[in-house]
């Protein structure tokens, strides 16, 4: 069901953890779709992102996608980790079933709002960074008869 | 271990090497159609007829009130939507549960898509049905009441005489899925006031692709696949030889080792049961903790998902659910699990472990290690454990 | 002779060898439920999407339409009730022809019970459809035209394509019951414009208890079966795995061999055909002499009874159909016989001998002696040969 | 399907054929349903059905119960052949499927036929015998849905 790399960022997931007094905290998703995902940003005066790290309660798909995505804009500038989109998560980890995509529009929400703290305590704005929504649902209806 | 653990019995089971002994040759040496009339084919009719046989025994029905399926699922759609169509002169009233399997829960979303009412009773928080609402919930236009006999996801069993004795007090039917029950529980169709029976064979050792509905003479049935005379002219199509004789030696296995089978059954899960609860902080049993299936264990872990805990049991060659296996790929919590009131966080967070005979003691410890490591891992990743830590 | 002679190929066929091969090792060994999430079930989901992938390929198919029964009944079954749920908006109306499967015209049946109105199209002395008819039968509330592809009787091939182009031309669905053409006969769904298309396993030396049904992307299709997610949520039940990599294993071998295969049945056949005609007196073939299944031959013989006819063949080792084997019992003669125009006593002593390509003509030689010897048998039994010959 | 007995009356059928100036001829059933049965009597002075034969065009079950019957009553008085029921026959074959009773009816009937053609002939009367029908369609027609 997942290819390999989802399978390797699952079972050994990067960046896994907190940051105690990081720059940026942001936590999407509900519990109840299964899916809470939170990106702590440790952000330097150059803006660049120095560290990064998650927790995740979710599926194996919520799990990797979060991994891949703090290695993802990890070292990398805030406006270079804005580019992160789910799409670029997906291919870094060899495409995913389409019942979980949305576990890697979380991820991206999840930075998103990690960035939107790092703003609202810094009292600036991120140009192209609105506010994110705290939940995100977003499933999938086959008709049944 | 290198041995895969195989603990999802509730999803399928291994067919039994004696199984695929007796249904080997019916596949290429004795192949005949059973309606042909030549003496080749009749050895097959004589076949079905003496698997029917063995299975109106087990369940003390009578040898033409056995009607050969596709399966579980089959049966329950045939159940449901036939005695809509016969009786519905009679009423457009079904009553059901909240926790029945999806094969009767989507065919009665079907039938209310059809005009019928469907009311879905309650369970109380083992899992069992309540038995003064069920029976409040009659009305003279109710022409069915669908219980099922055991649940897949948490192993309730359903006090099922009794709801068989309101059916009869009321004069409606009274139809069960005994799919996950039967094999494991004793079951009387006439003790217990059954009108129909759905099964399935490969839940009990037996091959995919049968089951069975035993429908009890004098119901007004219909047929739900029309075609040919097979069945008595009520289900068409040319019988599944090798998977009815298959179905019919599982149920025999099945039937001669229940006593003994069960026991041993039931010492292991009692043992696995109380290692997590006493092992595991933040967990609960999901259902009732002695009417339960011999073979069931279903544990809610707090803070962790469900999907996540499967895969790494997997990485450690542990076979197990996360609720019923048709499921998955669902986003949704297990119904199950939020009918006996479980939040949906901790729904998600649910496993169900469904053990066999063959499995050793020294597996199931080898199982609440690896549950242990697992849980604890995934807690240190889990967000709602950090939040629930930092507000203590 | 000492062997069996089996002639009734079109009853059921044995399971190849190799096909049991390819089930065995899904009974025991990988028995897990494809929708389970571990390792160990995916490699039954994989076995199921690779016997999907060969048997789309078989049919020019997408992947993503086959959708696999508990056999040709179910699919037939499927395919109009279905339709006639999910298109009723658009209309009642189903066209299909007198001489369908009981698969086919029973479920007719029921939907005329359930509001619809069916048209039966007239066959040709042939057995061919009459074009002209059957398009001069659509209305602007026509949803369906069901043809079958070859008949199981009569053996003969419909213009499939032509029907095809009808029903698209005049916008309406187009399904063909292929249970007996598939394998036997080329078919491309795209080239022949079908919509949905109906088969079954054991027809082609796969296992008993699975089928398929074909169903074009863009049909609206409602489920038949309800319950789990399985087959893309559109038909419920635990999948049959062995039977399906059965069918799978079995349509890769008969499309391997379809042309060497048929060839040396056509051979055969029109061996048996020419020698009955040439040497039994008041006999007829039944079906077109060049539009027929390879593997079917189909005689009246005046004066007798078909049944006599069977058991004394059984009596010499040969197995043979009066009809189809589903309507064994039934004291109707065959639906199909009366539709080419036959009448009913003649339609009673009608003989169905369908053959295999390992059948050789010394089989056949014996078969024809026999059948001479027997139908003089009975003719010397039958009051209607007595009042024939006086009244010559 | 078929008892023992049936089966070895089928195969060797007893009394087929016909009898020349037979003193009863009655046939009976008809082809629409696929059976027909004829017997012909030869039935002495004294009333005693001194040989008996018959033809069939039908079933299996249809040739046996023929032969059964012409069996019972060969030998016997006109009153003795009609106490020869359906039931005798079909006892006297151990039994026959459900659905082929009929046969042993038509059996039944096919005796009376050639008595009563016999009773015409002569211009008498038999106690207890009434006009056959010529024609016995008895299907059994079960409730398909
Ligand atoms: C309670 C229950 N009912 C019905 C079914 C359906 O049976 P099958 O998958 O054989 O169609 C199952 C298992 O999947 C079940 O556990
Ligand atoms: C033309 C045709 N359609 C449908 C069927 C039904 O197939 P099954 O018996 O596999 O359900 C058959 C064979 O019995 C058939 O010959």
């Amino acid at each position: 069901m997942y290819t390999a790399k989802v399978m390797e960022h699952f079972a050994n997931p990067r960046n896994m953890g907190e940051i105690e007094n990081a720059s940026g905290v942001g936590t999407v998703g509900n519990a109840k779709c299964g899916d809470i995902m939170r990106m702590y940003l440790d952000i330097d005066d150059e803006g660049i992102i120095r560290d990064v790290k998650f927790k995740t309660f979710g599926c194996g798909a919520a799990v990797a996608t979060s991994s891949m995505a703090t290695e993802l804009v990890k070292g990398k500038t805030i406006q270079e980790a804005l580019q992160v989109t789910n799409k670029a998560v997906m291919e870094a980890l060899d495409g995913l079933p389409p019942v979980k995509v949305h576990c890697s529009l979380l991820a991206e929400e999840a930075i998103h709002a990690a960035l939107w703290d790092y703003a609202q305590k810094r009292g600036i704005q991120i140009e192209g960074l609105s506010q994110p929504k705290s939940d995100i649902s977003e499933e999938e209806h086959v008709e049944q008869y | 271990m290198e041995k895969k653990i195989y603990l999802d019995n509730a999803a399928t089971t291994q067919t039994r090497p004696e199984v695929v002994e007796a249904m080997l040759p019916y596949f290429n040496v004795m192949y005949g159609n059973p309606s042909s009339v030549y003496e080749f084919a009749t050895q097959n009719r004589k076949a079905v007829d003496d698997a029917r046989g063995i299975i109106a025994k087990a369940l003390g029905a009578q040898v033409n009130e056995i009607y050969f399926t596709g399966g579980g699922t089959e049966a329950d759609n045939w159940a449901l939507k036939a005695t809509a169509d016969a009786y519905e002169n009679k009423g457009k009233h079904i009553i059901t549960t909240k926790i029945e399997h999806h094969a009767v829960l989507h065919t009665c979303e079907y039938l209310k898509s059809k005009g019928f009412e469907i009311t879905y009773a309650d369970v109380d928080e083992y899992g069992i049905v309540k038995l003064d609402q069920l029976e409040k919930a009659i009305r003279p236009t109710t022409i069915l009441i669908s219980v099922m006999f055991a649940n897949n996801e948490i192993g309730t069993i359903q006090p099922i005489k009794e709801i068989g004795a309101i059916a009869k007090k009321h004069n409606v039917l009274f139809h069960t899925d005994a799919v996950q029950a039967f094999g494991q529980v004793d079951i009387d169709v006439n003790d217990l006031n059954i009108d129909m029976l759905s099964a399935s064979a490969h839940k009990l050792n037996g091959p995919k692709g049968v089951g069975l509905l035993y429908i009890r003479n004098g119901v007004k049935i219909r047929s739900f696949i029309h075609g040919g005379a097979q069945e008595r002219q009520r289900r068409a199509g040319t019988e599944n030889v090798p998977g009815i004789v298959g179905f019919g030696k599982a149920v025999e296995l099945a039937m001669a080792s229940m006593k003994e089978r069960t026991d041993k059954e039931i010492k292991l899960r009692d043992y696995l049961i109380k290692r997590v609860l006493a092992e595991v902080p933040y967990v609960r049993l999901n259902g009732d903790r002695h009417r339960r299936l011999p073979n069931n264990a279903n544990f809610s872990f707090q803070f962790i998902e469900g999907e996540s805990l499967l895969i790494m049991l997997d990485m450690n060659n542990i076979c197990a659910s996360s609720g019923s296996a048709c499921t998955s790929g669902s986003l949704d919590p297990s119904h199950v699990l939020l009918a006996i009131g479980l939040p949906h966080e901790i729904a998600h967070g649910s496993l169900r472990l469904t053990i066999n005979e063959n499995i050793t003691f020294e597996e199931i410890d080898y199982t609440v290690e690896k549950i242990k490591e697992i849980v604890d891992k995934l807690r240190k990743m889990s967000p709602l454990y950090e939040d629930f830590i930092r507000k203590r």
